[in-house]
């Protein structure tokens, strides 16, 4: 299988495991990313069909996620959402095969296993290779709504520890205050010209949701805010993630 | 008029003499042949031509506020005559070959440093952009150079060549001719030989109504009283939607918000005019030792004259990536001005549908620099009713007809792109 | 700075948003409307010094667009709503401009 | 004291056992810890300081504070040398380097004092009247000279190694100043639960408390109240920090200083940091500043604000003389009376007033302070140091001389009304305390203490607790907050309007020419008086014609003495004549600040494809194109990009070439009307484009001008997979969200970014089927099965690819999609797979200049100046179908036959070659004015063996085969070349159809 690689994969070398610096940096990965769109009369719908095939409600306003399952979703649009759920990988393979010979009657090209037609048309257009996403895909009709997979287009950071708020406010216009962004607190906003989504994931922890191709000089911009106050670089392979305050892993 | 020179400074502070006004304090008449709305720099230099290129003399300029209030007494004070469309080119060198001979005309020092202007590329394509501009500029007798990076660096060795640089310089475009002048000075020159010529300069008179029926204008209500003549021109760039309300007219102009920056004075540090490439920022240093800069407009509808402070990091942020020393000095001072933008990037020197109403506007960035052609151009245009031939692409149908044939740097339709 | 409240995401710096410019005048219908309707609704501008209803989108947000009205001469926004949602905004009606 | 140092042997805030040596101009002092640099000078007895703008006169300081209008010095030297920093603000640290400017050879005896002997004539707006002949280049002559000697500090242009931040700060109630006024301020309504940013431009708490002795009765509230600030915990107090400016939406702009040289730039620290703070509410509380009186000779060297010199002598152990002279229209000028009395050996005030309140009298007499009523000080005696002045009767008596060493004055108090200004209000001019004071506050914002035109303590901290209560209650805070802090009872001077009765001139017309109202820009009452002959009378024209308040105090001492002397000389009241324009900053703000971290690569942000690293990795010279920075050429083809684009072009005509086209905007297009959407949006129509395949669009703006072109691909029915140019990217992005969300909310459609989803990777050349067969084995990449434009959306080995066949280059080609972390490992899977076929990368030269051999346009060509007809893509549009920009594209002089429109142009000269901006001529032409057209675009083609471009031409394909003249004129060049079809290569598009 080829090999997955991270938007900083040749910036961000791990550099200690972070214990008692006042700040601690990293990527999250090991995710995988639906945004789930309906129309304006089809929310409801939508919903419907989140909960029946993933069991997580859809947030109703942006402020906090809704999580269950073990995915989490954002609302990022007045009737779009974006699912962050596990890799595949984390899925139980028994599970991902009983799917796969349900679900995806596209035939095995000739000569190569590897390879598979889809398209143009069938259950499954490429783009996504998550389970649960597949799970979605089956319920959510084009008349309802729009499923678009951004797995690959945004690269997760976190920083952590005591200095991150200050660290954060160099360049994030939200106020942070601990009262006024709680914990579990999420906002679309810009990073010094780039979209991110800010989600507070800890008292002292936020994670940021970047655009993969600005993630690198996210990184510099924020490791360079961040050298005044010390800080390391940890590895966290993949996400113990999902969780938020109230569902600690 | 009492003729300036060194002379005559020597004697008044030998003896004391008192100075006389540099221009009357006017009362409005009631009736005059053209009244001009709007003591700026264009509709002094109106005033001034109308006078001494037609003989016209009975003309009231009439100001809102005190004389030179608005943009002439608010921008960067740069002259050139680097446009590659087709009207553009001619109509600026013709202004700057006015500035060349501005302070001898008017008796008046406007201190036109004709320092060099370095506009700076930072990409192949740009340099092709300068290519095809310098080229216009040399078929149309305006003098250009084209520069290399390593010419550039040899004329200006301060700018970031470090490998630091994010957008790294690749060339230049060079017009010596370029340069500054002293705002203000032109504002006071342009009212004192029109003075001097007979014009009536009101100050503190505000235009409240253009009189006009369908056989045209007549006349202005203003908070001094109602003001008869045969003719009237609206000067008044920043208000000009307001202005021409008053006729029944909707222009294609929007108003703007443009900065502007000086640091704390300095000995010589930039000697030239320089143009960043990779977005907007020009610098000059003015006499008085002040870096004088500014950059993009604020980017939406306002006439508040204050501007935004994003805007001012946005531009510190372009003066150190041209010049990084400029890091440890400070900015002294910010203001902003209110800025006609039209859709594409020109100006506009007419008639208008209403008769006897003439409109000049819509300048965008470049008012000051056409203060003497704008002046001169429509003083023609009254004084005869018709076009001065420099000044037909500047006419207010255009985007019914075309557009686009002015807009300088493509920026297409939007005014607050331009 | 100016601040503009985005009806989903709260207030923000106009940094964060792009401008999208006057929204006083209705677009022609697509399709419809000549050379003169396309020319006044993109060429001509009520400009006030005063209230204006014009466009803002939230790109570094919910990249909605906004419909504002925000007076030119002091910066105050009085209104903002998605624009899908303004029509109780509009200053006219339907296909009056 | 010792000898020759002016330093008091107790008392004050500095800490006498920590020194810390500095050197001006090369001598070595010391001073202590918690001076200034302007309070260790004056304690070593250093009394020039500077020299002024203009005339050079020697001057010294004026006032303790941030409206010192003289002391100006260079600080540091190299990279960290700063010029123009005020002696009165610098913090003095150890090692310390200043120095002294605007004077050779040194402040003492400079050279340039010549110039007060030509005084008379270099009066205001000299420059005007002269300097206009003997030609008319005369200017640039005299310029040089006025440059040289305009400036004040020399500023190098080393880069600067310090470090600069940017925050953002928010809060309930922003308090500006920490006066008695703030203090009070900030303590209510931190104890009402709000949240407090306390912001101070001082290192201590307690503004004019601080001038008050260290064991005076103010001391112990201003130290409980600082006690309970920082016990508070959502009060958050910054130090140093001043506002430089108020912005709309209550943005208040703070810039925190630390001090020269000290921070370490290499571990991240800041020497300054601009915050920007959204405050719910704002107090003002900024306080007044004394105003210098005018008379002759009071710029000398000793010549200090009363307030000032007692602010030396109270914080900072310094009495700057031992015979005072005080003289005062007002009463606040006592205070540094009383304090100095027992302290020197001499204190004589001359007061102006005829009446003075006994109270005054009577603690004068018992201090031994002599007190002459109704008398002026009309002149001073002494030219680098006060030695006596000239005293006065007001009834014009006649005067007499007494020795003195140091003249204290006091001609009332200013409110600092910047920040109210800022925000558009006018000041308003409060006639019983003579002073300007904000004209209104804005919604939320109060204003306290001596801002107010109230200057005594109770008022201050009256004013202040109430400002505190309902900034707080304004907030949603009304916790009562207990009883407001009792302070000692005021002093016999501290009196609400200080009873000042005031008077602007001194001295009489017959001194004017040194009398002096702006100090730094040498501004004197007789320029005032010029400027009022020759009708300069309004303030602005006052300020802009005498240049008066435009040095780097910006008039803070100066503007209202300068207007109220205009208004006297007008015959009009100083309230009708109103003020300048306050501008930011309140105080002069280092641009390195003001840029924070975004200066070198952090200039602004940078956009890296998900193949950076590999690009980076294997020999790719890089090249910035708008945020991307793209592989321009890769070192395997030659190690210049002339070189190496043509061993590149080759590859790919002759072999197979891949090239990263991850830049490229990528939308998806989804919902029931996607196609409709769609159909609107292109010229073209793709509504009935079947599912699989692939379609070049052409989109035009509302005025029916060129916009953005690029491929769509029809994956199902209702989804499309859109892609846009990489510049246009974002703009196209949001105008579709405009259009959907605006214009067509009726239209069931979402579009979304997958930008950053997709790698992209083109594979173009002869050879490239082969690679691809060997790539995907048992993909059936045949002509039949995925024809030109045709799509296949396959997995290969689990990873998702898009597989389009389309041409940029004209070859054989595809477009090869895959989810970006898959991308570096995808690239490697098709190199490796094309390696036999000698397939390598290409860069961005390359690419644009096989796509001119073909003919297609790009971003030179994509100019919103220019309509489908003239890129020759009229035949795209089908009139019946609308689209976006169809009804403007139809204006007359759009579709004129003469516009300039695309051709072709083939260099028929064997040594030039063609040029970029070269402007074209037909054969007979005149070289002169804007041609029939340019060249957008120019390459060397290997394949044709000659220098080939695309243009604009007059009339276009009318005149094919027509030869027309290239001009350089910049490099003095004519090449001749001739017309010919924009495609250059494969015209029948055989090799992309192979």
């Amino acid at each position: 299988m080829l090999e997955r690689r991270s938007a900083l994969e040749s910036l961000a070398p791990p550099t200690g495991k972070g214990e008692g610096r006042p700040l601690v940096i990293g990527e999250v990965r090991g995710f995988a990313l639906l945004q789930a769109a309906a129309f304006v009369g089809t929310v409801a719908a939508l919903e419907r069909a989140v909960r029946s095939a993933l069991g997580v409600d859809l947030p109703k306003r942006i402020d906090a996620p809704r999580r269950a399952n073990g995915i989490c979703v954002f609302k990022t649009g007045p009737e779009q959402f974006l699912l962050v759920g596990p890799q595949d990988a984390q899925v139980a393979s028994t599970e991902h095969a009983g799917l796969e010979s349900s679900s995806h009657p596209a035939p095995l090209l000739a000569g190569d296993a590897r390879l598979r037609r889809v398209g143009p048309e069938p259950v499954r257009p490429a783009g996504a290779t998550e389970f649960w996403a597949d799970t979605l895909r089956e319920v959510v009709p084009s008349a309802m709504g729009s499923l678009t997979s951004l797995s690959h287009g945004r690269t997760r950071l976190f920083l952590e520890g005591a200095a991150a708020r200050e660290v954060l406010s160099t360049g994030i216009a939200v106020d942070l205050h601990p009262e006024v962004f709680r914990c579990d607190a999420y906002a679309l906003t810009g990073l010094e010209d780039t979209p991110v989504l800010l989600h507070r994931t800890d008292s002292q922890r936020y994670e940021l949701y970047v655009l993969r191709t600005y993630a690198g000089w996210v990184w510099e911009w924020l490791t360079d805010a961040a050298l005044p106050f010390g800080y390391e670089v940890v590895k966290k392979s993949h996400a113990s993630l999902i969780v938020g305050p109230n569902v600690r892993a | 008029m009492l003729r300036y020179s060194l002379s005559r400074l020597v004697r008044h502070a030998l003896t004391d003499r008192p100075w006389s006004r540099a221009w009357r304090e006017a009362k409005p008449r009631n009736r005059y042949d053209v009244v001009i709305i709007g003591g700026g720099g264009h509709g002094l230099a109106t005033a001034y031509y109308l006078a001494a290129n037609h003989g016209i003399r009975r003309v009231a300029v009439l100001e809102r506020s005190y004389l030179g209030a608005g943009n002439v007494g608010r921008n960067t004070t740069l002259v050139r005559s680097n446009y590659m469309m087709n009207g553009s080119t001619q109509f600026f060198e013709f202004s700057l070959k006015l500035w060349e001979g501005l302070s001898q005309e008017l008796n008046f020092n406007v201190m036109l440093s004709q320092r060099g202007q370095i506009v700076l590329a930072h990409s192949p394509a740009q340099m092709d952009g300068l290519a095809r501009r310098g080229n216009t500029m040399l078929l149309n007798g305006i003098e250009a150079e084209l520069l290399d990076r390593g010419q550039v660096q040899h004329l200006l060795p301060y700018l970031d060549y470090s490998p630091a640089a994010r957008f790294p310089i690749a060339g230049g475009l060079l017009q010596r001719r370029a340069g500054t002048v002293r705002h203000d000075a032109v504002a006071w020159g342009y009212a004192r030989a029109a003075d001097a010529l007979g014009v009536d300069i009101i100050e503190g008179c505000e235009v409240t109504a253009i009189m006009h029926d369908s056989s045209g204008a007549h006349g202005v209500e203003t908070s001094r009283g109602r003001i008869l003549a045969d003719r009237v021109a609206i000067s008044v760039a920043g208000h000009s939607s307001q202005v021409a309300a008053m006729a029944g007219l909707e222009l294609p102009i929007e108003s703007h918000l443009l900065q502007a920056f000086v640091t704390e004075p300095i000995k010589p540090f930039v000697d030239h005019v320089i143009s960043f490439g990779a977005e907007l920022f020009y610098i000059s240093q003015s006499d008085k030792g002040g870096l004088v800069f500014g950059g993009h407009i604020d980017g939406f509808n306002s006439f508040t004259q204050r501007g935004q402070f994003p805007k001012v990091e946005g531009v510190a942020q372009c003066a150190l990536a041209l010049i990084p020393g400029m890091s440890r000095l400070k900015l002294l001072r910010h203001w902003a001005g209110i800025q006609d933008m039209t859709p594409d990037g020109a100006p506009f020197i007419c008639r208008t549908p209403v008769r006897n109403l003439y409109f000049n506007g819509g300048w965008c960035y470049q008012g000051f620099k056409a203060t003497p052609a704008a002046g001169w151009c429509l003083a023609d245009t009254i004084a005869r009713d018709e076009e001065h031939p420099l000044v037909r692409c500047y006419g207010l149908g255009r985007f019914a007809q075309g557009g686009a044939s002015l807009d300088e740097y493509g920026h297409g339709h939007w005014t607050y792109r331009h | 700075m100016l601040r503009i409240e985005c009806p989903l995401c709260g207030e923000r710096p106009y940094t964060e948003y792009r401008y999208g410019g006057d929204a006083d005048k209705r677009r022609p219908m697509h399709g419809a409307g000549g050379i003169e309707a396309w020319h006044d609704h993109l060429f001509l501008f009520d400009n006030p010094k005063g209230p204006h209803r014009e466009f803002w989108q939230h790109v570094q947000g919910c990249r909605q667009w906004l419909l504002v009205v925000r007076d030119t001469a002091t910066n105050i926004v009085a209104e903002v709503a998605l624009a899908r949602d303004a029509r109780g905004m509009d200053r006219q009606g339907p296909g009056e401009r | 004291m010792s000898a020759g140092s002016h330093r008091v042997r107790s008392g004050g805030r500095i800490d006498r056992r920590e020194p810390r040596a500095f050197s001006l101009d090369g001598r070595r002092l010391t001073g202590y810890r918690g001076d200034t640099l302007a309070s260790a000078l004056l304690a070593a007895g250093v009394a020039v300081v500077g020299r002024s703008f203009k005339y050079h006169r020697p001057r010294g300081f004026v006032t303790a504070g941030v409206d010192d209008p003289n002391g100006l010095f260079t600080l540091g030297t190299g990279g960290r040398a700063e010029p123009n920093a005020q002696g009165t603000v610098v913090q003095l640290t150890d090692g310390l380097r200043a120095a002294s400017q605007n004077a050779w050879p040194s402040v003492r005896f400079d050279v340039g004092a010549i110039n007060s002997w030509f005084a008379p004539v270099l009066q205001a707006g000299f420059y005007y009247k002269t300097f206009m002949g003997p030609t008319r280049r005369a200017w640039m002559f005299y310029e040089r000279f006025i440059r040289r000697a305009a400036g004040l500090g020399a500023a190098r242009h080393d880069p600067d190694p310090d470090r600069y931040e940017t925050r953002h700060l928010f809060t309930d109630v922003l308090v500006i100043g920490a006066g008695p006024a703030g203090l009070s301020a900030a303590l209510v309504a931190g104890r009402a639960g709000a949240r407090v940013l306390l912001i101070e431009q001082d290192g201590l708490l307690g503004g004019t408390l601080l001038s008050d002795p260290v064991d005076g009765q103010t001391e112990s509230w201003r130290v409980r109240l600082e006690a309970e600030l920082e016990s508070l915990p959502d009060v958050r107090i910054l130090r140093h920090t001043t506002a430089l400016g108020l912005y709309d939406g209550n943005t208040v702009i703070l810039l925190t200083r630390r001090d020269h040289c000290a921070p370490d730039p290499v571990q991240g620290e800041a020497l300054q940091i601009v915050t920007t703070v959204r405050a719910k509410t704002v107090i003002q509380s900024t306080g007044a500043i004394e105003r210098p009186l005018v008379f002759p000779d009071n710029d000398r060297p000793g010549v200090m604000t009363a307030s000032a010199v007692r602010t030396y002598l109270n914080r900072y152990a310094v009495a700057c003389g031992r015979n005072a002279v005080v003289l005062t229209n007002n009463d606040s000028a006592y205070a540094a009376a009383f304090d100095l009395a027992p302290r020197i050996d001499r204190v004589t005030v001359i007061d102006v007033r005829r009446a003075i309140h006994p109270a005054l009298a009577t603690q004068a007499a018992s201090l031994g302070v002599e007190v002459h009523a109704a008398t002026a000080v009309t002149g001073v005696l002494g030219r680098t140091r006060v030695r006596g002045v000239t005293l006065t009767p007001i009834d014009g008596a006649r005067g007499r001389s007494a020795a003195c060493d140091l003249l204290c004055m006091s001609g009332g108090w200013s409110p600092l009304v910047h920040l109210s200004s800022h925000g558009g209000i006018k000041p308003r001019y409060q006639a019983d305390s003579a002073a300007f004071v904000p004209g209104g506050y804005a919604p939320g914002h109060f204003g306290a203490g001596a801002l107010t035109g109230r200057f005594s303590l109770g008022e201050a901290v009256a004013t202040g607790w109430q400002a505190g209560v309902r900034a707080a209650a304004d907030c949603g805070f009304e916790r009562a907050a207990g009883e407001a802090p009792t302070l000692p009872e005021g002093a016999p001077w501290d009196t609400a309007n200080h009873r000042i009765e005031p008077v602007w001139t001194l001295g009489g017309a017959r001194a004017a020419k040194a009398a002096f109202v702006d100090f730094q820009n040498d501004v004197t009452v007789r320029d005032l008086e010029i400027a009022h002959q020759e009708g300069y009378e309004s303030v602005e024209h006052l300020k802009r014609f005498t240049t008066l308040g435009m040095g780097t105090d910006q008039g803070k001492t100066s503007n209202i003495n300068a207007l109220a002397i205009m208004a006297g000389l007008r015959g009009i009241e100083l309230a009708e004549a109103g003020t300048t324009t306050f501008r930011p900053p309140f105080v002069p703000a280092r641009l390195g600040a003001l840029a924070g971290r975004h200066v070198g690569r952090h200039f602004r942000p940078v956009r890296r494809s998900p193949l950076h690293a590999w690009h980076l990795g294997h020999g790719a010279e890089m090249i910035e194109a708008g945020p991307w920075l793209r592989p321009w050429y890769y070192r395997w083809a030659g190690q210049t990009v002339e070189l190496a684009y043509l061993e590149e072009m080759r590859r790919v005509r002759e072999a197979v070439g891949l090239s990263d086209v991850s830049t490229l905007g990528k939308i998806d297009v989804q919902g029931p009307d996607a196609a409709e959407f769609l159909d609107r949006l292109y010229v073209n129509g793709f509504a009935r484009l079947p599912v699989g395949k692939a379609r070049y669009g052409v989109m035009l703006n509302d005025a029916g001008t060129i916009f953005d072109d690029g491929t769509t691909t029809r994956l199902a029915e209702t989804r499309y997979f859109m892609t846009t140019t990489t510049a246009g990217a974002a703009e196209v992005m949001s105008w579709l969200e405009f259009l959907a969300q605006t214009a067509w909310p009726e239209l069931r459609v979402h579009v979304s970014s997958v930008t950053d989803e997709w790698a992209g990777i083109a594979v173009a050349g002869p050879k490239a089927r082969a690679v691809l067969e060997r790539a995907l084995p048992g993909c059936d990449v045949s002509n039949d099965a995925l024809p030109h434009m045709g799509c296949l959306e396959i997995e290969w080995d689990r990873v998702p690819v898009r597989l389009i066949r389309l041409s940029f280059s004209g070859e054989l080609a595809y477009e090869l999609y895959v989810p970006a972390d898959y991308g570096t490992a995808f690239w490697e899977h098709l190199l490796s797979s094309g390696e036999p076929c000698g397939m390598r990368p290409y860069g961005l030269e390359a690419l644009a200049s096989l796509r001119i051999e073909k003919g297609h346009i790009a971003g030179a060509e994509l100019d919103p100046r220019l309509t489908l007809n003239d890129l020759g893509l009229g035949r795209m549009a089908r009139p019946e179908k609308p689209f976006i920009g169809r009804e403007l594209a139809a204006r007359p002089l759009l579709n004129v036959p003469e516009r300039p429109s695309l051709v072709g142009i083939e260099c028929l000269e064997p040594g030039p070659r063609l040029r970029g901006g070269a402007i074209l001529f037909a054969a007979s032409d005149e070289m002169k004015g804007h041609g029939r057209g340019y060249v957008t675009s120019v390459t060397w083609s290997p394949t044709l063996g000659k220098f080939i471009a695309l243009g604009l031409y007059a009339g276009g394909l009318q005149h094919l085969g027509e030869e027309i003249v290239c001009a350089f004129p910049l490099y003095g060049e004519r090449v001749r070349a001739r017309i010919t079809s924009p495609v250059f290569l494969d015209p029948k598009g055989e090799r992309l159809h192979a």
